[in-house]
């Protein structure tokens, strides 16, 4: 299909800069230098993932090919081309941003719902979201008793977080809306690696993707900016 | 070169904040002892608290909670060193940039500070705006001339690499103490404390952890992060020094996973800036926690034989 | 779930770039909107009440507010705000 | 007659005060510096015709000192200005002492300078002996250093130009040519070289230019690609340039023997003194300000006071040229 410009929503840009409240700014000012690019660790992996074309694509008003993208959900959050960039346009909250826009139209689902149990397993459980279980199956043999070592280090045998603490972030998470969009999620349940059976390895790989989530019908993403390229696609 | 009037601006406190961190306290315990430990070495007492939590930074950037919901979080975490009238070090460049970032957002939105307030008075908080953020290692390059003073284990011969971490420099590009993109106040603690500093190519690299990449697309996050340690194994250092617990976790553990798949043979042990401030301030050996890091363990010991233990 | 699609024009059918804007603008305003409707003051209760239940500092620290909370629920039932 | 003051001894300078001396008037053209020339005595060639800069101007400087009516004052600075168009008094520091004149009317030419890109820590600019500035280049160039045998030379476009962050919002306006005619002369002084020049949009703003920088990508085999150099690294004796081939949207790395960087041209240094001396006014960055840009392009805030050459705008030799006759005409107008 020919892409057409007048689909474009050419003043998204513009409108959408004050509802965001400084979060996202300075896009109109993208020169498409590609610095941003040229250094970015992502795109160094994944050839077909570009934050200059994205930029391009947002101010253009292509709101659907960047909402529809998985190159959106590759980046690294690192920072970097907002470092490098001449006209400081801080691609980070961009991506931030439009990926919550694109889980809105149904897309990256698989992706969040793979991160949904650190929010609540961990963070609003325990207080902390990284927490003592070794979820790498690599390192399990090798690691010491972390409370042990805690202990001998002069620390708490667990990391304290008071009652009150966690009562206070999940009042604030209901008060957000944060508890009730992770109810819509669903989540997934974070697996053990010591006793993971291979059925669950299985399922620990192949993100499992709610059909609907809320009113929302979730769709599999688009490699839209380019051939995957990278060493898992080069032999496909 | 580190930019001395934001150094300047840095006070030296006679109590702060201590800020703890989740991979910090349940990954590498030494990190949050060595913190606690260099802080009073240094003669500043650090004060903490069971009330905080997590900084917010991963479930917002995880995009489980949008920014609007995670900041009530980090005004809630601020607000406890506030209620002290202190400033907050913290140990983790991820709770530096977040921190900062939204509290600066808050700082200069009136409108979203007073609908934050709103839900801190629920709990009989409020956030006011007046606490400074600050990283260790800037307060440990503030402190310099006092770490200089009480070296007790000189760190003469050791082979000591760099890793600053993507969301200190990147994202304090105009607030960090260093510039972004050749920064060298880490190599200047370093060859303070007796080490010798080793280049290699790719210092300013990310470490691969990419955040949720980790997670959701490991085969880039393992691919890049291989990147980076080819260009360590080749400069051949003794320690590689973090000031990220989460870079330091990727460094470390991954190592780790690439020696498990034959990718290669990686034994490069990886400490965070405090414990090696603590080791040559002469902090106890158990407090550096060593038994909690992966890989390069030999070597780690090693290095523990030369400075004394 | 199997993609049915070849690509993203085709997975939008008829939509065109206006209507995924005005999607994601309508999802932003109401994100950051800083009015508390009705249907987000009943989804807030639950928390508060949790939290009134973990304990007596917490039970008083909330009846304190509560003066402050009447104009607010009155406002979300009115949909009007008060001057 | 009265006579002119002439700030500046560049070519802009050199070319006002030759033409109203050949009008018969008198003029003292000052100069900062202990010899004439300004920038265009630090080039090697010229553009877009490879012309001998020296001997080009040199033929200018001996043309305009053998004239009758010039007063060269070298080493020389403005303090003080006072009076209006027509009558300025005028008080010079030269090194024998202080000297006051009474002049008619003041032509301001003191050029531009290359920016020092020493934010540019991501091009190791300062911390590596083989990242060096056009400038250094050309230096270069002209004592024979260039690197020999096989090498690979990188050039890199909008070093300071078209950057918020670390540099100016203006474009340059001659840096791809300057580059082009760089990269030229590195393939004809060593044929041996690569030469690859990054660039994020080619502006030839002059006659021949374009088929000048075509030219370069032509028949000196110069490789242009586009995309802005992100950052330089260091990898044994070579250096590693990152880069995304912006239209083919991949990141590329070059390995590099030498980088040069275009960097900007910059108000001259102490553009806001001198202003403030002559009571003018100067744009956001330091650029004197024209009164009115297109029909009055030699005309500063103050009557009496005109402009010639770079210092109003990046500008290459010619328009230099042509500014400082035209900046002259005007001179002589209130001479008589």
């Amino acid at each position: 299909m020919l892409e057409q410009t007048k689909d474009w929503d050419d003043d998204f840009y513009e409108k959408w800069k004050p509802i965001a409240m400084g979060f996202v700014n300075e896009a109109q000012k993208c020169l498409q230098c590609g610095k941003c690019t040229g250094q970015c660790p992502a795109a160094a992996v994944t050839p077909s993932y570009n934050p200059r074309k994205m930029i391009r694509d947002l101010v253009n008003g292509n709101i659907k090919r960047v909402l529809s993208s998985v190159e959106l959900w590759q980046c690294f959050f690192c920072g970097g081309c907002y470092a490098a960039c001449p006209m400081d346009i801080n691609f980070q909250f961009f991506v931030f941003m439009l990926r919550l826009a694109a889980m809105n139209e149904g897309y990256g689902w698989e992706d969040v719902k793979q991160l949904e149990g650190y929010a609540e397993k961990d963070y609003l459980k325990n207080g902390v979201t990284v927490s003592d279980f070794e979820r790498n199956p690599f390192v399990v043999d090798t690691r010491g008793d972390i409370s042990k070592i805690r202990e001998a280090a002069g620390l708490t045998s667990k990391r304290q977080v008071s009652d009150r603490a966690i009562a206070e972030i999940n009042m604030l998470s209901d008060l957000t809306g944060m508890t009730s969009f992770m109810k819509k999620i669903g989540g997934v349940e974070l697996l053990d690696c010591r006793t993971c059976t291979p059925e669950q390895e299985k399922k620990c790989k192949h993100k499992p993707m709610p059909s609907r989530v809320g009113k929302t019908k979730t769709h599999l993403r688009f490699y839209n900016y380019g051939e995957p390229g990278g060493k898992k696609h080069a032999e496909a | 070169m580190p930019r001395l009037d934001i150094v300047a601006q840095i006070p030296k406190p006679k109590q702060i904040f201590l800020f703890r961190s989740c991979v910090a306290s349940n990954k590498y315990p030494g990190t949050e002892a060595c913190g606690r430990e260099t802080l009073q070495i240094l003669g500043v007492e650090p004060v903490e608290s069971d009330e905080q939590t997590c900084c917010g930074g991963f479930v917002t950037f995880a995009n489980v909670a949008a920014p609007t919901a995670s900041m009530p979080a980090v005004a809630r975490n601020l607000s406890l060193a506030e209620e002290k009238g202190l400033d907050t070090c913290v140990l983790c460049n991820g709770c530096w940039t977040f921190l900062n970032e939204f509290g600066h957002f808050m700082n200069h939105n009136e409108e979203v500070k007073a609908s934050v307030n709103m839900m801190m008075n629920m709990m009989g908080r409020e956030y006011k705006g007046t606490s400074n953020v600050y990283h260790i290692a800037e307060m440990f390059y503030r402190l310099k001339d006092d770490i200089a003073k009480n070296v007790k284990r000189p760190l003469t011969g050791i082979k000591i690499a760099t890793h600053y971490g993507c969301h200190y420099l990147a994202g304090g590009k105009y607030s960090a103490i260093d510039d972004a993109q050749m920064p060298s106040y880490l190599e200047e603690l370093i060859e303070l404390m007796g080490g010798t500093v080793v280049p290699y190519t790719a210092n300013r690299e990310c470490c691969g952890t990419g955040f949720t990449q980790i997670i959701n697309g490991k085969d880039s996050s393992l691919e890049h992060t291989q990147l980076k340690l080819d260009s360590v194994k080749e400069a051949d250092p003794d320690l590689l020094v973090v000031q990220c617990p989460y870079c330091h976790s990727q460094l470390d553990r991954v190592q780790q996973q690439l020696n498990y798949h034959n990718a290669g043979d990686y034994q490069t042990p990886v400490i965070h800036i405090a414990q090696l401030v603590g080791l040559a301030l002469g902090v106890a050996v158990p407090k550096l926690a060593f038994a909690a890091h992966i890989s390069g363990r030999e070597r780690l010991e090693k290095v523990l034989d030369r400075v004394g233990r | 779930m199997a993609n049915n699609y070849n690509n993203y024009l085709e997975a939008y059918g008829k939509e065109t770039s206006r209507d995924a804007g005005d999607r994601t603008l309508n999802y932003f305003s109401e994100l950051f909107s800083m009015e508390i409707p009705m249907s987000r003051m009943m989804k807030m209760m639950p928390g508060m009440v949790k939290f009134m239940m973990a304990g007596k500092g917490e039970r008083d620290d909330l009846m304190k507010f509560m003066p402050q909370m009447m104009p607010m629920v009155k406002q979300a039932i009115t949909g009007k705000k008060e001057e | 007659m009265k006579k002119t003051l002439v700030i500046g001894g560049g070519i802009a300078g050199i070319t006002a005060a030759e033409k109203i001396a050949q009008n018969g008037a008198e003029v003292i053209l000052i100069e900062k510096e202990n010899e004439l020339g300004g920038n265009f005595a630090k080039l090697t060639f010229t553009f877009p015709v490879l012309g001998d800069a020296k001997a080009l101007l040199n033929k200018e400087i001996d043309a305009t000192q053998s004239l009758t009516g010039i007063e060269i004052l070298k080493g020389t600075t403005l303090e003080k200005v006072n009076g209006s168009a027509g009558n300025f008094t005028v008080e010079l520091s030269t090194p024998a002492g202080k000297r006051t004149e009474n002049v008619a009317s003041i032509i301001a030419a003191p050029g531009f300078h290359y920016m020092e890109p020493t934010a540019y820590t991501e091009y190791l600019y300062g911390h590596s002996s083989k990242v060096v500035t056009s400038l250094e280049f050309e230096k270069m160039a002209a004592e024979g250093r260039l690197p020999k045998g096989k090498v690979n030379v990188v050039f890199v476009h909008c070093v300071g130009s078209r950057d918020k962050a670390k540099g100016y919002r203006y474009c340059s306006k001659i840096c791809c040519s300057y580059s082009a005619k760089h990269a030229i002369m590195m393939k004809k002084t060593n044929p041996e070289s690569k030469n690859y020049v990054f660039y994020i949009d080619i502006r030839a703003l002059g006659k021949g230019y374009e088929e000048f920088i075509r030219s370069a990508m032509e028949e000196y085999n110069v490789r242009y690609i586009r995309g802005r150099v992100a950052k330089v690294l260091p990898e044994g004796e070579k250096l590693l340039v990152r880069a995304e081939d912006s239209l083919i949207g991949n990141p590329i790395e070059v390995e590099a023997d030498l980088v040069v960087l275009a960097s900007a041209m910059e108000p001259p240094v102490g553009s806001r003194e001198l202003a403030q001396v002559l009571g003018i006014e100067t744009d956001e960055y330091g650029f004197f300000q024209e009164i009115e840009a297109n029909v009055r392009p030699c005309h500063s805030t103050k009557p009496g006071v005109f402009l010639a050459g770079s210092c109003t705008q990046p500008m290459e030799i010619a328009s230099a040229v042509g500014m400082g006759g035209l900046a002259a005409t005007e001179a002589l107008i209130l001479a008589r």
